[in-house]
Parts: structure tokens; C-alpha cells; sequence
């Protein structure tokens, strides 16, 4: 007589209804995670005057890039100077056969992971897309587009669990790459696939001249976590220990097949986003005096000061290792990289395309006409002719 | 890659006995299993590739074949796809995506254009990216909206990706093999209305990866050439067929197989040969494949040419409803026409005053 | 003597620092919100008997239109039998100047939002890619590209607030589609800008053939809503009167400026994917059982009965309403329909450019030709030809 | 779309008193000032173009001076921005979208390619959506990858959008007025190396929006025609001076300025009189846009052409690294070389044996 037979009165929830995961212990903690300050002790004897070397190293390295830019040695630079507890952090936790996926903003990791900072800054510098090997130090390239490298890390982990391997990969975003769908994407796949691959945001405060809160009404960047089904830890990021700590439980958890993590890093970028930008467009200089107060270097400076481990011999041998490292920088990015135009051609395709062969050889024709025309006396308009 | 000469062979011609006919779906699907059986390295990923076997059944039984871990059912974000399978490939695995229609590509073109087509050049060769996205394409099936793109122009113009789109069953095997044995990326195109075509194929005997870069000549002729490939050589073939029939014109059918690497000395020889020539496929005509391949032969063949090379495409107009299909994809009588215009004896060009050639 | 000059110990964390909203209440119910079985009351008298005769109707069209594709009429129906619930209440919660975004399966949203059913079935038909007005009824055009309607309905909401005017939009979304980054675009675009506009996401439990579990590990889609700072509801989806007030609750809250939410609705396709699937490749007949036990029209049934509101009179009239709407229906669906292929030129620009002013003449050359050969005696190959 | 006659004048020629020098970025802030001014419904979105002006400064003051509801920051999702921009414009606004760098539009594709270039058609023109892509394009500027593409080729090939790229101060205050008052989406171009190019333009009589579809012709010539847009303006100029100074050529200098809608009467006229024409641009050659200007100019010129229609372009690559983008960038000798090319005398074509014209 109706539609559908009876059948019973049926308050059950809709078949195979069950939460897959409690939500409870993805949630961050209210507050940023710290350790300085706290009475904690080093998980390692000597990880945090470590930790303060490599700090006072970072912060020389991005005044020494700044300076190039300035020089005209470097395109562009955007500065860590502030973040260095993350990037050196983020450096510090990976294990050998980790590998790391930076952005733009993070050569200072890369630089703190072994590459070659000469290398670490061909980007930058202009001379090439990239410029170290990403095999040799388990660095993926410098990535430009915002959260692309995001969905990278995530493939590159789950093939490296696919393939036996204990391999975490460590993945860095800023609080305006995550708004972009890649950052959902790679997320979500990572969780889905149980991928051993850590997020880490460094939430500066800003997308170029965007401040959070035109980026994003989440209670903290953290809480996105739960969405995609892991842990968001939320994390003073310039609590260098605080933030090596977070890092290395979580990239343990990850190799060990526990899956993936989110964690947001509060910081802040105390120079302009990079040489080119003029900061005081959009922030006071206020703020910037209230994060100067709550530098990384000077919060771990002081955390060693109060425990008496700030002696005289460590902060000179801090001080020389960066002088000395800044100017070796200096001085190697002081020489002119001379690409060689015929690179052009090189690498587009595993063999070059007769199309590629026919480009090469006319450009190598024109390289030698005005070679020729440059040799002959009083000759030659140069090369700067076709650079319009 | 092997400079092995153009093949002068009709598409599916009789094979030797012991072959039976079978689909270009089955090709495919024949093509990637002996890939994941060859190389450990080679990883499926897509939406539904794995339990259903793909929309159009071209993954079917490969999860069940080698597990779920080698053919995975991804979630639904084509970027996530592209992405993740980007660094697999960095990891050194082989893997190949299947994107479920060709406009459902476009939320990965960031990946795409961004970072497969140039991550070897931009590592120096460090980290090539042994890559195929499979993607099928064009018209012709009754697909509502969305469901019937071609976008092989926005690849084309893409440095550093093959662009491949094999036209007949064999083929689809050859190349496809070749596709993901490749280190590079290449951009499978899957001509969607030929996927039920049938020829005969040894599958136990099955052909060699075909090297790119080698158009094929399926019918020769000497009156005109038809350029063409993926879902309108048939279509060319049938108007070579009528044109022979009706005007007695002997017209020359070009498979392109590959658009990138593309095959100008092929090409250019049958042009050189006929003096006309017309480019034929479904994509929209502006700024479509046919205009650089218009152009370049018009480049490599000046002198030879009695006529413009024109260019039979569909519209430029968004892709229509699947009742109007018809009228917009390129069929006999308008590749007719357009080989009726190529100046057998007369000026043509609307509005020009055309003038003997010098 | 140090890099930073001391000044004192700095316990407080980042400066600026607090979580911008509570996470608490963003999060949804632990279990999927019902009405029905729980002895709650209609919100107004009378609302439940209607979304009976709705739903009723809303299956017989659900049938008719699966019947449509086996006789040729329809070129590809997905079907939303088993989610008729949401749909229902979906069209039914809305206000007359709201606006709903729905996807290829929302065609009895869109219906029971007042189209006329052969213009909501167009695109599917195949003769247009939209038969509607879009303004007459504020219905989006049915989308095909999973999630990309989600952005338009945040901008719209946005636009219309801008604009002063009290208007909400409600854009659908499957599971599958959660997964896409224009989803995650659109959420975070939607509660920066505290946007009205609500989405609902029909949960069925499967993107085609790959169910939720390969779709994300999060403890539910709805807990996704904290991570954009929005709240989240789980819903019973098949609990019509349950669906209907949290939508009408989220989208009046919305309307009078409270920003977004996100709500998921748990409900089941009791079809195939589309008529063209086969989805005894990926589901259980057991499980489509389960389902059927909670049939959104069954539920709703034996909740009109025990409150003894199911009389025959009831059962007749929404019975007979079905069948003169599918009697209708597959009337006018087995006409014809013969849009013009010189509308193929319609609408590319405002003002059709040259070049397809040449085309399209060129077509009505063809088919002036194709036209006269066709009533020549004994001619034509007509317009077949050319139909490869 | 007034068809007013293509404009014979060179670009930013010396303008009546009371005019001052402003340059480009001046010019296009000018006239999205206007436009907000003038009309309500217009509002401006993207990353940075708030508070800070956007990177380039095209909308400084304007959030200042219309309130952050009319230029809004918004979140850095590229498809999101263009996805509401869809939306508002459904709801009737009128809203102009900043891309900050060419290539960070790709995330958009997908919004661009399956629903802004196809509502209107979709919706029988019941949803039209008067809706413009602003995008700095182009290299020239020493940008770091990413920051130098050339898109145009994916923008012409997608039916639906109209594709505009000024060259000139003028030009750049006309068009992107004209753009905002489409009621059809543009992709406007803007070619950033030009941005701090200079002209006299009297902003308290701004020049009127311009129609679309109309090329402009800043120099006139007998000898050959060089046919090109945006970045490459300046540049085909110069290689023209050049080409009268060294070869005592005239070329013809076409500024295409739209290249969807394209101005076929204006090129081919001017061709026709030539016999000879290079497409000069950035963009990678193959299926580039010069392929469709070639291809068209040869069918609708092919017997008033002395030689094949040649492209001088970017080669075939991924955008360079800044310190070698000199070498990519065609520049005046690449030009010049192309133009000598024109078969003046003899055959040139490599590997094919020329012929006489029959
Ligand atoms: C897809 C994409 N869109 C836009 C840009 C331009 N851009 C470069 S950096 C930047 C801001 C990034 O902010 P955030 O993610 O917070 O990182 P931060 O610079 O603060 O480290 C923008 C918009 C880009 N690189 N990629
Ligand atoms: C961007 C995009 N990718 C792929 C598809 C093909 N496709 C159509 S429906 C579908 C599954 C969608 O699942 P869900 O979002 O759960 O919605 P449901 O079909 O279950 O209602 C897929 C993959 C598409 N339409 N759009
Ligand atoms: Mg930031
Ligand atoms: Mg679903």
C-alpha cells in the first residue's frame, strides 16, 4: 500500500557508521609548544649549544645573502633572518636518508643540511634553476610556486615505504602556501596513504604583505590536521629546541610507519619578504620590535645564559665558524658565474629533438659570429645586443 | 631512440595468421601489464584504476594482477595525482597516471607545466621524470560536457613533454610501451572513440615499443597529403578512400603518432612529393595543433606548395553538446572540401585577388 | 660581547599570539544529528508530510529518468536514488532569493527547487549543456568538474553581501570531491570573508568506485570545518527532517551574517554511478541491503506512521503526484529535441567574432547543401556524413 | 566593438602639451582607478594588491582610495581567486583578478578553461561573465624561474576568452578599459619588462577604451612585415630602425595588440603589399602563437608571399635562468637575420632543393 514495506522502526545510525579515528589526539595543543624557558633539559647533551652554532651561523649567512643582493651578486634573496630556528631545526632532524623539500625561503636549511651555499643560492643568484644535486644531500630543488612540493614530498615518501625504506621526508610551506589546493592535496593523499612525511608550516605571519588573518580563520593553522586525519602540532617556532624536538618525534613516528604530521611553526620574517619588497607598506614597526624581542637567536641565547652554558669560548667559536663562513660565501659569490649558453639546450629532453639540434647549432652560429666580431679589431656590438 | 625508418604500412593491416582482432582498449591494457611485469618500477595511479579498472576498463585486472600497492585507486585531486606521482619519479619509480577525462586534466596543468616538463632541465639531469599521464581524449562518444576535449595544444606548446597519440591498435601498444619506458614525461593521448576499434595484434607476440618521432604513412598518394592522427585518421582514411572513388584523387594519409617529437622529415617528403597538403583533427582550429603544423610545413616546403596548407578542425567554440557533435567534428565532406580548395586551377582566398606566383 | 644583547628571561609565548577562534564548537556531533525516531516534533506542522510527498516524487523521478536512459532518451543519468533526502531538503531550505550550486547529480535538487525537469535534464540529454535560466530559480548550472562550482558559490554569496543584499548560497559536493583543492580554496576563500554561503556534502560513501576510506582518513568530512574555522555538522542524510534543519539553521545563520559551515550529510546511492556503471565491481549486494533498511523514504514513512500521520490519504496523493510528474516527464522526454547546429556559434562571445562569423557561414553552406542534396529526388547522404 | 580603422600612428608618439611622461604601470593604475570610479559593480582581487599595491604597484592607492571591499587581499590560491571571480560575476559585479606572475596563473587553469571561457556559452548567454584576468608576462627583468613565462599559446587556444597584451602606454590605459568593460572574459597580458616603459599621456584626458580586434600599425614600410605584440614591440622597432640604417629595408611594424580577437584585414593587407613577413615573440616557438599568425597570414596571403611567413621566438625551452635569458629572447640580430632569410634572391631552405616558383 505505501512506497516501501514496513519494516520496523530503525533509530540506528546509517549502516557501517563508525568515526575512523578520534579526533581528540589530532587536535594541537592551545598554546605553541616550548622548551626554553621551561626548566626542560636537552634531549642530547650539547644538542642546544648546537643548535646556538648553527643559529649564529643562519642569522650571519641571511645578513651575508642580504648583502650580495645589495652588491648585485644575488637576483633576489628572500631573507630567513628570524626563521633560522626553523630552517636549522628542520635540518637538524632529518636522518641521512631523509629528504627535504624546501621553498624559496629556505636555503638557509638547505645550506644547514650540507649543500653548498654557492649552490644552495644559483637560483637566486641567477646563473641556474638549481644548483646542487638533489641526490647527494636528499634535497629536493628550491621549490618557487607555492605548496607544489608539497604533493612531491608525499609521492616521493610513500615510494620510498613502497620500496622498503625507513625515509621520512620533511616538507616546508609558509602560512600563505597553505591556502593554495595543493597543500589540501598533498595532505590528504599523505594521510590517506599513511606516507611518512612531515608538514612543516613556518607561519611568518605573512604572505608577502598579506597578514594571517586575511589568509585564514582556523583557530591556529595546526587545527587543519584533523581534517585530513593526522596530528597537528602547533610549536613555537623560535624555540629552536622546542622546534627540533616536535620535528625529530614526529619524523621518527613517520619512518616508523606511524604516518604523517602537520606542524605550524610560529615565527616571523624580521626583513622584508625579499630585497625587493618594502615591508613598511604593511606592517609597523612595532611588531617588528616585539618579534626582535622574541628572536630565536636571543631566546636561545638566553636559555644558555641562564644555564651557565653560554661561555666566552662558545660564543667566540660560534661567532668565527660564521665569520668565516660568510666570507667564503662572500668571496665565492664575489667571482661571475659564466653559464654557458649552449646549456640551453642541454637536459630539456633525455636526447635532444632534431628540432632542439637545429635551435643549438644556430645559436651556437650566432655565439660564434659575435665571438669573431668581438676578436676583430675595434668589432663587434657583443652579445648585449641580443639581450634586449 | 631508435631512428628506425617511417613505416609505409596500412594501419591494421591483415595480420599473420594466429592473431585475433582485439580492441585498442585491450591494447592499452595489454601494454601496461607487460610494463608492470617487466619493471618493478612501473606504479599505476588514477581514479578507479584500481577495483573498477578505470572508466573505460583500460586498468582492468592489473590490481588484481599485481596488488593494489602497483595500481592504486588515488583519492580524487588530479593535481594530488600528478603531484605525488612526480615524487615517486624522483624516488626512481616508473609510475603512470591515468587522468579519467581529458578536461579532468586541467586541475593538474600547475604540475604539469610547472614542474614535469622541467624538472630534469631544471636539475640538469639530475632528476629526470620517467613519467606518463595518460589521458583520454577528443569526441564522438555522446559525452556530455567536459567529457570530449582535446588539448593536445596546450601540451604541444609545453617544452620538455612528448606528446603521443597513437591512432591504431598496434600502435597503441607500441607506444604506449615506449611511453613509459621513456625517462621523460610524455602526455599519452587516448583517442576515447577509437578505444572499442579493432584490429588483429598477437598479444602473445606482441610488437615493439615504437620509437617517437616517426610519423607513419597508412595510404600513400600522390595528389595531396592529409596530416593527421589519434581519433581522425579513420576519418581521413575513409575521405582518402572517397576522394580516390568520387574525383579520382590519390591522396597521401600521414599518422603523426607522435605531435612531440614531431616528424618533419616524413612530413616534408610527402609534401614535397604531392605539393598540398591538409591538416586534419578535431581540436579547435585557432591556435590548434594545425597551425604549427601548418606552419612548419609551409616553412619546410615553400617552394613545393601549389597551395596553402589548410587545416580541417573543429570549431573555435567550446566543445558543443553531444547532439551537436556532428556538425562540429571534422568529417569526410569538409576534408573533401578543403582538398577541393587546394587551387587545382583557380584563385580561391575569399577577398584576396589572387595572383600567379611569380 | 654575545650577537644579541641580553635582556632578561621571556617566558610568553610568540608576540601577538591567540588562537583566533575556539576550536570547540567548529567541531560536529560525535554522531550523525537525527530526527527522526527520537520523538522530536516537526518545526512547522505539516513540513515532514511534505517531505514525504517530496521524497516520494523524488524517487519516481529518479526512476523515470533511469527508465529514460534505457530507452536511448537520456545520454548519461547518475542517479540519486537513496540521497533523495538531501536533495529534497536541500531545495526546500532554501529561500526564494538564495542560490544553489549543484553537481551532475543534483538534477532533483535542482527539480525540486522549481525547473522545469526536462530543462534540468539537458545537459544530460545532451541536446544543450544547460537548459535553464540560471536567474529565473538561482540555480548555478548542474557542474561537472568536481568541486569547481564551489568557488562560484562563495563568490556569489560574497557578491550578493557586498552588494547588502540577505542572500545565502548552498553549493553540493560528494565525498569524492572533497578531495580536490577547489574545495579547500573555496572553504578557506568562504570563512575569510564570512561569505554566506553553506555546503553541503553528500556523503554516499563512494567517488564511483573507490570508497571513503581511500577518500580520507579524517575522522569525518565535517571535522574538515575547524581547519578553515567554520563549524562542521555530521548529519543523518537520509533522515529528510534532520537534514532539512540543519540546513535551514546553517543557511538563516549564514544569511544574517554569521559566515559559512560545512555540513555532512551520511547517505547512499542505492544505484550504480550512472546507468553506465557496474558497481557489482566494487560493492557488496549485502551492503546496498543495509542501505535499502535505511532508505531515506522508508525512514521517513515509519516516522509518519508511528505518529499516525501516514493515511492512506497521504500515501495516494504523493503516489499520484509521482506518477502524473513521471507520466509528464517521460512524455515530453520521448519528443525530440532538435537544437539548431547554427546555435553552435551562439554565445562564444558577446559579439561573435569574425573569424566565427566565417565559420558559422561556412556550416550553414554545409547544411544548405546537405539540406537541398537530402530533398533532391533520390539524393543525399544527409547529415550523417559528416557525424564520423 | 566600434570598428574603428587600424591606427597608423607610432606608438607613444610625441603628444600635445599639457601631456606628461608616465609610464606603463602608471597608465594601467590609471585605468583601474577610472574603472572602479566609473562603475560600482568593478572590483579588484588578488594576492598583495591591497595594502601593499601589488608587487608591481599596478593598483597602489586604489584600496586607499576605494576601501578594501572594492581592491581586496585575498587568501594565495590562485583557482579560489578566479573561482569567486566567476561567482561575483554571476551575481553581476564586475571583477578583475591579479595574477602576480605569469606562470602562478596555471593553478587557475582548470577555473579559466572549464568555466570562465565557456559560462556564457553554457548558459545560452543567460551567465556572461564580464570578468578580466590581469597577467604581468614575459621575461626581460632578470626573474628567477617561474617569473618569465610566456602563456599567451594556452590563453588563444581556449575559444571563449578574448586574449589582449598592450605595448604601449596608451595602449595599456585603452585596453584595459576596454577589457573591463567587456562583457566577455579577458586574458589581459601585461608585458612586465614594459611596465616602466615611458610615453606622454595626459591622465586628466585619458584616451578612450579601444576596441578589440584591431591591430595597430606603428610603422609603416614597403620591404617586408614584421607582425608582433607586447614584449617584442619595442624590440621589431628597433630591428626596423636597424633594417633601414644597415640594409636600407622598410619593414612594416604590426602591434597586434589583441590576439584574440585577431585583426586578420590589418596583417593581411599589410602583408599582401610586403610579400614578406616575421612573427616575432617570447613565447617557445613550437605551437606558439607566431604558429597561428603564420598559418593564417600564408593562407590568407599565400600568392602575394615571396617566401614562407618565419618565426623568430623563444627557442624551445623552459624560460631560462636570468642570466642566460638574453640569449633566448629574440632580439634585433635574430630579427634582422630572419628578415634576410626572406629569400631576397636565392633558395635557403636547409636540406631541401629549392624551386623556382612554377
Ligand atoms: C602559486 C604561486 N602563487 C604566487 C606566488 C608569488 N609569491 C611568492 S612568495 C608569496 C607569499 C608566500 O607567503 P608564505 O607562503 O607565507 O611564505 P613566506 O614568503 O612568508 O615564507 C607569493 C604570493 C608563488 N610563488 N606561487
Ligand atoms: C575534476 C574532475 N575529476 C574527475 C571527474 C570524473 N568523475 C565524475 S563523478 C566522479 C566521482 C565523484 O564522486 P563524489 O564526489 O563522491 O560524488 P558522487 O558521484 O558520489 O555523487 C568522478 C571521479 C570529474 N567529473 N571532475
Ligand atoms: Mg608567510
Ligand atoms: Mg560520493
Amino acid at each position: 500500500m505505501t512506497v516501501l514495506e514496513h519494516t520496523g522502526y530503525r533509530p540506528a545510525p546509517p549502516p557501517g557508521w563508525q568515526p575512523r579515528t578520534d579526533p581528540a589526539p589530532l587536535l594541537p595543543e592551545p598554546e605553541p609548544y616550548r622548551l626554553l624557558g621551561t626548566g626542560a633539559e636537552p634531549a642530547t647533551p650539547g644538542l642546544w649549544r648546537e643548535l646556538y652554532r648553527r643559529l649564529v651561523l643562519g642569522r650571519r649567512y641571511n645578513e651575508q645573502a642580504t648583502a650580495l643582493t645589495r652588491q648585485g651578486r644575488l637576483a633576489v634573496y628572500p631573507s630567513s633572518a628570524g626563521q633560522e630556528a626553523c630552517q636549522t631545526a628542520a635540518a637538524l632532524a632529518l636522518r641521512p636518508d631523509d629528504w627535504l623539500f624546501p621553498s624559496y625561503r629556505d636555503t638557509l636549511a638547505v645550506v644547514a643540511r650540507g649543500v653548498d651555499p654557492v649552490q644552495a643560492l644559483s637560483l637566486l643568484r641567477g646563473d641556474r634553476h638549481s644548483g646542487y644535486d638533489p641526490h647527494r644531500h636528499r634535497v629536493a630543488p628550491l621549490c618557487t610556486p607555492l605548496a607544489t612540493q608539497l604533493p612531491h614530498a608525499v609521492g616521493l615518501a610513500h615510494a620510498a615505504r613502497l620500496c622498503g625504506d625507513e625515509v621520512a621526508a620533511l616538507a616546508l610551506v609558509g602560512d600563505g602556501g597553505t591556502s593554495e589546493g595543493d597543500f589540501h592535496e598533498a595532505l590528504n593523499f599523505a594521510a590517506v596513504w599513511q606516507a611518512p612525511v612531515v608538514f612543516l608550516v613556518q607561519n611568518n605571519g605573512f604572505a608577502i604583505s598579506v597578514p594571517l588573518a586575511k589568509q585564514t580563520a582556523a583557530p591556529s593553522i595546526a587545527h587543519k590536521a584533523v581534517g585530513y586525519g593526522m596530528p597537528g602540532r602547533l610549536v613555537d617556532g623560535n624555540d629552536a629546541p622546542a622546534v627540533h624536538q616536535v620535528l625529530t618525534e614526529a619524523l621518527d613516528r613517520a619512518r616508523s610507519g606511524g604516518g604523517p604530521a602537520l606542524i605550524e611553526a610560529l615565527t616571523y620574517r624580521l626583513d622584508a619578504h625579499t630585497n625587493a619588497d618594502d615591508a613598511s607598506r604593511y606592517r609597523d614597526e612595532e611588531e617588528v620590535a616585539a618579534w626582535r624581542g622574541h628572536d630565536p637567536l636571543r631566546l636561545l641565547e638566553e636559555e644558555l645564559r641562564r644555564r651557565g652554558e653560554l661561555t666566552d669560548e662558545l660564543v667566540a667559536e660560534a661567532r668565527t665558524a660564521a665569520e668565516s663562513f660568510a666570507a667564503g660565501l662572500r668571496e665565492r659569490m664575489h667571482a661571475d658565474p659564466r653559464p654557458d649558453a649552449a646549456s640551453l639546450f642541454d637536459h630539456v629532453y633525455a636526447e635532444p629533438t632534431a628540432q632542439l639540434r637545429a635551435q643549438h647549432s644556430r645559436l651556437r652560429a650566432e655565439l660564434a659570429a659575435e665571438a669573431e666580431a668581438a676578436s676583430a679589431p675595434g668589432g663587434g656590438t657583443g652579445p648585449g645586443r641580443d639581450a634586449a | 631512440m631508435t631512428a628506425a625508418p617511417a613505416s609505409r604500412t596500412s594501419p591494421d593491416a591483415p595480420a599473420p595468421a594466429g592473431t585475433r582482432p582485439v580492441t585498442m582498449a585491450q591494447a592499452l591494457n595489454r601494454a601496461l601489464r607487460d610494463a608492470l611485469a617487466a619493471d618493478p618500477a612501473v606504479h599505476i595511479l588514477g581514479e578507479d584504476v584500481g577495483t573498477l579498472g578505470g572508466v573505460f576498463r583500460i586498468t582492468d585486472g592489473l590490481a588484481a594482477e599485481f596488488g593494489d600497492r602497483r595500481c592504486t585507486d588515488t583519492p580524487l585531486a588530479e593535481a594530488g595525482i600528478l603531484g605525488t606521482a612526480v615524487g615517486m619519479a624522483m624516488y626512481g619509480l616508473r609510475p603512470v597516471v591515468e587522468m579519467q577525462f581529458d578536461a579532468f586534466a586541467y586541475p593538474a596543468f600547475e604540475q604539469l607545466v610547472s614542474h614535469v616538463s622541467r624538472m630534469r632541465n631544471r636539475t640538469s639531469g639530475a632528476l629526470p621524470l620517467p613519467l606518463t599521464v595518460r589521458i583520454p581524449y577528443g569526441g564522438g562518444i555522446g559525452g556530455v560536457e567536459h567529457h570530449s576535449d582535446s588539448s593536445e595544444a596546450y601540451y604541444m606548446a609545453t617544452p620538455g613533454l612528448h606528446v603521443v597519440t597513437p591512432a591504431t591498435v598496434a600502435d597503441a601498444y607500441g607506444l604506449l610501451r615506449r611511453a613509459i619506458a621513456s625517462d621523460d614525461p610524455v602526455v599519452f593521448l587516448e583517442p576515447k572513440r577509437l578505444y572499442w576499434s579493432k584490429a588483429p595484434l598477437d598479444l602473445d607476440q606482441p610488437p615493439a615499443a615504437l620509437p617517437f618521432g616517426r610519423a607513419a604513412v597508412p595510404r600513400t598518394g600522390t595528389s595531396a597529403t592529409l596530416i593527421t592522427y589519434g581519433p581522425s585518421l579513420p576519418v581521413c582514411l575513409e575521405a582518402a578512400e572517397a576522394a580516390r572513388a568520387t574525383e579520382g584523387w590519390e591522396l597521401e594519409v600521414i599518422d603523426l603518432r607522435t605531435l612531440v617529437p614531431f616528424d618533419d622529415d616524413t612530413v616534408c617528403d610527402s609534401v614535397r612529393r604531392t605539393g598540398r597538403a591538409v591538416v586534419v583533427h578535431e581540436a579547435t582550429g585557432f591556435a590548434g595543433p594545425g597551425a604549427e603544423i601548418a606552419a612548419r610545413v609551409t616553412e619546410g616546403c615553400f617552394h613545393y606548395l601549389q597551395a596553402p596548407v589548410l587545416r580541417v578542425t573543429g570549431f573555435d567554440i567550446p566543445y558543443p553538446p553531444p547532439m551537436l557533435e556532428g556538425h562540429h567534428l571534422p568529417g569526410v565532406d569538409r576534408i573533401l572540401d578543403a582538398v577541393a580548395r587546394l587551387q587545382w586551377e583557380a584563385d580561391w582566398i575569399p577577398g584576396t585577388e589572387g595572383r600567379p606566383h611569380a
